[in-house]
C-alpha cells in the first residue's frame, strides 16, 4: 500500500531498496556487511574513474545509478560537486531533493522551522557542501512554490515548511534562543521587558506548535529550547 | 567509548516532552540512543534503571556532563515502547534487567545459521554454551550473546525446522542441532 | 503490491535533446504518466475521469527526481513547472497545476481540492479532536467503501496537502482548533457560522 | 448549581480562534455563559480570573471536568469586550473585579422604579442599605445587588428627575427618593 508524506519517504525508501535488498542481504551477517562496504568503496572509486563514460552513455549511467540505489548508496554521497556525473547543476537538484526530504522528515522534531546551519551541520555534513551551495539549491525550489519559506533571525537564515507564519512575538523567542539555546520567562522579561502572562503564554503557544522543546531540570524556571541546537548546539558555544 | 550523537546533550531530551508528537520523536531517539549504545559496546543486557551491564559506571539515562537525567516515569514508558517494538525484551531470570536487540531475532537466526554452514557444523549437536562462549564464534557477533537470548535466537531455526533444541532433565534448552 | 517505478520508456537525457522544449515535452509527459499512476493506485486507467490526486509540487518534485529521474538526470525545479505547465498543449487534460490557499502550487485532478477537503473534514467529523498525525494516519489507511466509488479507495495524500488544507479548512472555519501544551487537536465547528 | 450549555464542554471554546469572524462569536459566547452563570446564580461580582463570587470554588475560565482553560491573554479580551458592551463594569473599588450586569442598567433603573411604585415607597426616602439588604425587596431581583452597582442603577431616575439622590458628608450617595 503506498503511504506519502512523511511516512511515504521511509516506505518508498524502504520498498525500493527492500525489495531488491532483503534478498541480496537475506543472510546479513558481518562478513556480508563488510563486503558490502567494499563493495561500495569500489564502486565510488569506479564511479569517480569512470566519469566521462558514465556522462556520455545514458543507459549505463542509468544500470550504474540503479544498481547504487538498490544497495542503499545515496547517489548523492557518491560524487562531489567538482567532478559530478552529468552537469554542476544536476548536483544542486539532488541537493533540493534532500533539502525537501530533511524538511518532511524532521517536521515532527522541529514544528517544520529548521535553520540552513542545522541543514549543513546535521543533515549534509559528511557530503563536503558549502552553506553557498545550500542556498543555490533552496533559493531554486522557490520556483515549486511549496510554501517553503526563508526568514532570518539576528543574521542568520532558516527555511519554514509549515503553512502558519510564526508571529512576531514567537519571532523574538526564537532571537533570544539564538543566543543560549534556549528562552525563560525571565530571560523574555530581562531582554523584551515582556510580563510573565505574555511570555507564559507565547512559550506555549510555541510548545504546541512543536517549536520548541521543554527542559524542567535547569534549575527554577522551565528552560525553552530551540530544536536546531540539537544539532549545532555543540558547535555553537565556540 | 564512542561519542553518542549530539541529541544526547541536548538538555530537553531528558524531560517528557509535553508535546505528543514531539514526544513520539523523542521516545524514537532514546530507543535509537539504547540500540546503538548497546551494539557498540556489546552490551547485551541493561538494567531497568539504564546501567550497562558492559560497563556498571555507565548509566545512559544520566548525563553527568550536563547533569540531566530521565525520571524513572518516563524511563519506564522507554522501556515500554522498546519492548512493545520487539527492541528490547525482559529477562525472565531478573525482570529488572533487558535483552537490548539492536539486531532483531530473525536477523540474528539467520547470522547464527550462516555461522553452522560456513563451520560446516550442520547436523552436529553444539552445546548452547558453546555458542555463545566457544573460541569458533569469536569473530561472531553473537559471540557472548546471553544463553537465555541465544536460545530465543534459535527458535526461528527451530520453527523452520532446520535445527532441533536438546533439553536437559528438567527441559531447558542445552544444545542444538542444525540441519 | 510491491511495483518498481514504471521504467522510462525511453531514457529521456537532457544532453540528447537539442532543444530545450522537445525535452520539456517529454519529460511533461513521463511526469504525468507518472504521476497519473503513482498516485491513485485504486482505479484502473479506463476510469480515468474520478479519481482524485492532489499533491504539493515540492513534495511530487522530490518524489519524482527519486523514483523516475536516479541515472538519466534529475530535473530542476524550474523545469518541473515549465513541464507541469505544457499539460494543456499535449492534450493531457487530467491533471493540471493549480494553486490553494493562494500559495501552494499543487499538481492536481480536476476538483480534487473539494475531494480531499471533505476527506479531512469527514475525518474529524468522525474522529473529534484529532491532532495532525492522527488525520494523517486515518485519511491515508485503506477507508471502507467510500461514498463515490464502491471499491476500498486507498488514498496517499502527502503531508503537504494535508496540511495546507487543513490549515484552510481552519482559516475558512470549517474546523476550529483546540490548543493544549500536549498540541493541537482539530474540531469541527458546529457553532459558530462564518 | 444548574448546567451549562453544551458549549461549555466543547473543547475549542477554551482556545482562542484564530478566524476573526469566528473568534467575535465565540467572545460572544462567553459574555452569554457569564451572564447566564451570574443570573442563575445571583453572582453580581466576578473575579478578573473568573472566580465567582458566590461560589469562590468555581471559575468559569477553568473547566475541570473537560481539563480546559481559557488563557489569561483571552481573558482580558472576554472582558474587554464585555465592557464594551457595558454587560460589566469595572468595580471602582477593586479593580480586580468586575460586576456583571446580566439586564442593563436601565431595566434594572425599571424594575427599582416599580418596586417603589408596588410598595408604594413613592415621596419617602429609602436608604441604599434597605433598598438592597432591606425585607421588603426580598423578593426582587435587585435583592442583594452591591450598592455600588445599586447607585448605578439609580442615576438613570434621577437624571429623568423623577428620584433624587440624598448624599452623607462625604458626598457619597446615602439614600434616594424617587417622586
Amino acid at each position: 500500500m503506498k503511504q506519502f508524506g512523511v511516512a511515504a519517504f521511509d516506505t518508498l525508501e524502504k520498498e525500493k531498496y527492500e525489495g531488491i535488498g532483503t534478498d541480496l542481504l537475506k543472510r546479513q551477517s558481518l562478513e556480508l556487511q563488510e563486503q558490502l562496504k567494499i563493495f561500495q568503496e569500489r564502486l565510488t572509486v569506479f564511479a569517480d574513474k569512470h566519469n566521462d563514460e558514465l556522462k556520455e552513455n545514458p543507459e549505463f549511467r542509468e544500470k550504474f545509478m540503479h544498481m547504487c540505489s538498490s544497495i542503499g548508496i545515496d547517489p548523492l554521497s557518491l560524487f562531489n560537486k567538482d567532478k559530478h556525473l552529468f552537469n554542476v547543476n544536476d548536483f544542486y537538484y539532488e541537493l533540493c531533493v534532500k533539502v525537501i526530504e530533511v524538511c518532511r522528515q524532521t517536521k515532527d522534531i522541529n514544528g517544520g522551522v529548521i535553520s540552513f546551519d542545522e541543514l549543513a551541520k546535521g543533515y549534509f555534513k559528511d557530503m563536503a557542501i558549502e552553506t553557498a551551495d545550500l542556498e543555490k539549491a533552496i533559493d531554486m525550489l522557490s520556483a515549486l512554490d511549496g510554501g517553503f519559506e526563508i526568514f532570518r533571525i539576528r543574521g542568520k537564515k532558516f527555511l519554514r515548511s509549515v503553512p502558519n507564519e510564526l508571529t512576531s512575538d514567537q519571532t523574538q523567542i526564537l532571537e533570544i534562543c539564538s543566543i543560549l539555546g534556549y528562552a525563560s520567562v525571565s530571560l523574555l522579561k530581562a531582554n523584551l521587558e515582556w510580563r510573565n502572562v505574555r511570555s507564559r503564554a507565547v512559550l506555549d503557544e510555541m510548545v504546541a506548535n512543536g517549536l520548541l522543546w521543554v527542559d524542567n531540570q535547569a534549575g527554577p524556571e522551565i528552560h525553552y529550547w530551540d530544536p536546531s541546537w540539537i544539532t549545532t548546539g555543540l558547535e555553537n558555544n565556540e | 567509548m564512542q561519542p553518542l550523537p549530539p541529541i544526547y546533550s541536548f538538555p530537553p531530551l531528558y524531560t517528557r516532552q509535553p508535546n505528543s508528537i514531539i514526544r513520539n520523536q523523542q521516545l524514537n531517539a532514546w530507543i535509537d540512543l539504547i540500540l546503538q549504545y548497546a551494539r557498540e559496546n556489546k552490551c547485551w543486557t541493561m538494567a531497568k534503571t539504564g546501567t550497562s551491564t558492559a560497563d556498571p559506571k555507565f548509566n545512559i539515562f544520566h548525563n553527568e556532563s550536563i547533569q540531566r537525567s530521565v525520571s524513572p516515569m518516563f524511563i519506564d514508558e522507554i522501556w515500554a515502547l522498546m519492548i512493545k517494538q520487539s527492541k528490547a525484551i525482559v529477562n525472565n531470570d531478573n525482570n529488572n534487567n533487558y535483552f537490548i536487540l539492536w539486531q532483531n531475532i530473525d536477523s540474528w537466526a539467520s547470522l547464527i545459521l550462516q555461522w553452522f554452514e560456513d563451520s560446516n557444523k550442520l547436523n552436529q549437536v553444539v552445546t548452547i554454551y558453546e555458542l555463545s562462549q566457544g573460541d569458533e564464534t569469536i569473530n561472531w557477533e553473537f559471540h557472548q550473546m546471553p544463553e537465555p537470548l541465544l536460545i530465543l535466537a534459535l527458535k526461528p531455526l527451530c520453527k523452520r525446522n532446520r535445527a532441533t533444541m536438546l533439553k536437559d532433565e528438567d527441559g531447558a534448552p542445552i544444545a542444538i542441532k542444525v540441519i | 503490491s510491491h511495483r518498481i517505478a514504471k521504467k522510462p520508456a525511453l531514457i529521456i537525457d537532457r544532453e540528447k535533446f537539442y532543444n530545450k522544449e522537445l525535452f520539456l515535452d517529454e519529460i511533461a509527459r513521463e511526469i504525468y504518466d507518472f504521476a497519473m499512476s503513482e498516485f491513485n493506485e485504486t482505479t484502473t486507467t479506463t476510469q480515468n475521469e474520478n479519481i482524485h490526486i492532489m499533491v504539493t509540487l515540492v513534495d511530487f518534485y522530490a518524489i519524482y527526481n527519486k523514483s523516475m529521474r536516479i541515472g538519466t538526470g534529475l530535473i530542476s525545479p524550474l523545469e518541473m513547472k515549465e513541464a507541469c505547465q505544457r499539460f494543456e498543449k499535449l492534450g493531457l487534460n487530467n491533471l493540471k497545476l493549480t494553486r490553494i490557499n493562494n500559495r501552494v502550487l499543487c499538481l492536481s485532478t480536476k476538483d480534487s481540492f473539494n475531494f480531499v477537503k471533505s476527506q479531512i473534514l469527514s475525518t474529524i467529523d468522525q474522529n473529534p479532536g484529532s491532532d495532525l498525525l492522527n488525520l494523517t494516519n486515518l485519511i491515508n489507511t485503506p477507508s471502507t467503501k467510500t461514498a463515490n466509488n464502491n471499491k476500498m479507495e486507498t488514498n496517499n495524500w502527502t503531508i503537504g496537502v494535508i496540511m495546507e488544507i487543513l490549515q484552510n479548512c481552519v482559516d475558512e472555519g470549517d474546523l476550529l482548533i483546540d490548543e493544549q501544551i500536549s498540541g493541537i487537536y482539530y474540531y469541527m465547528n458546529t457553532y459558530w457560522k462564518v
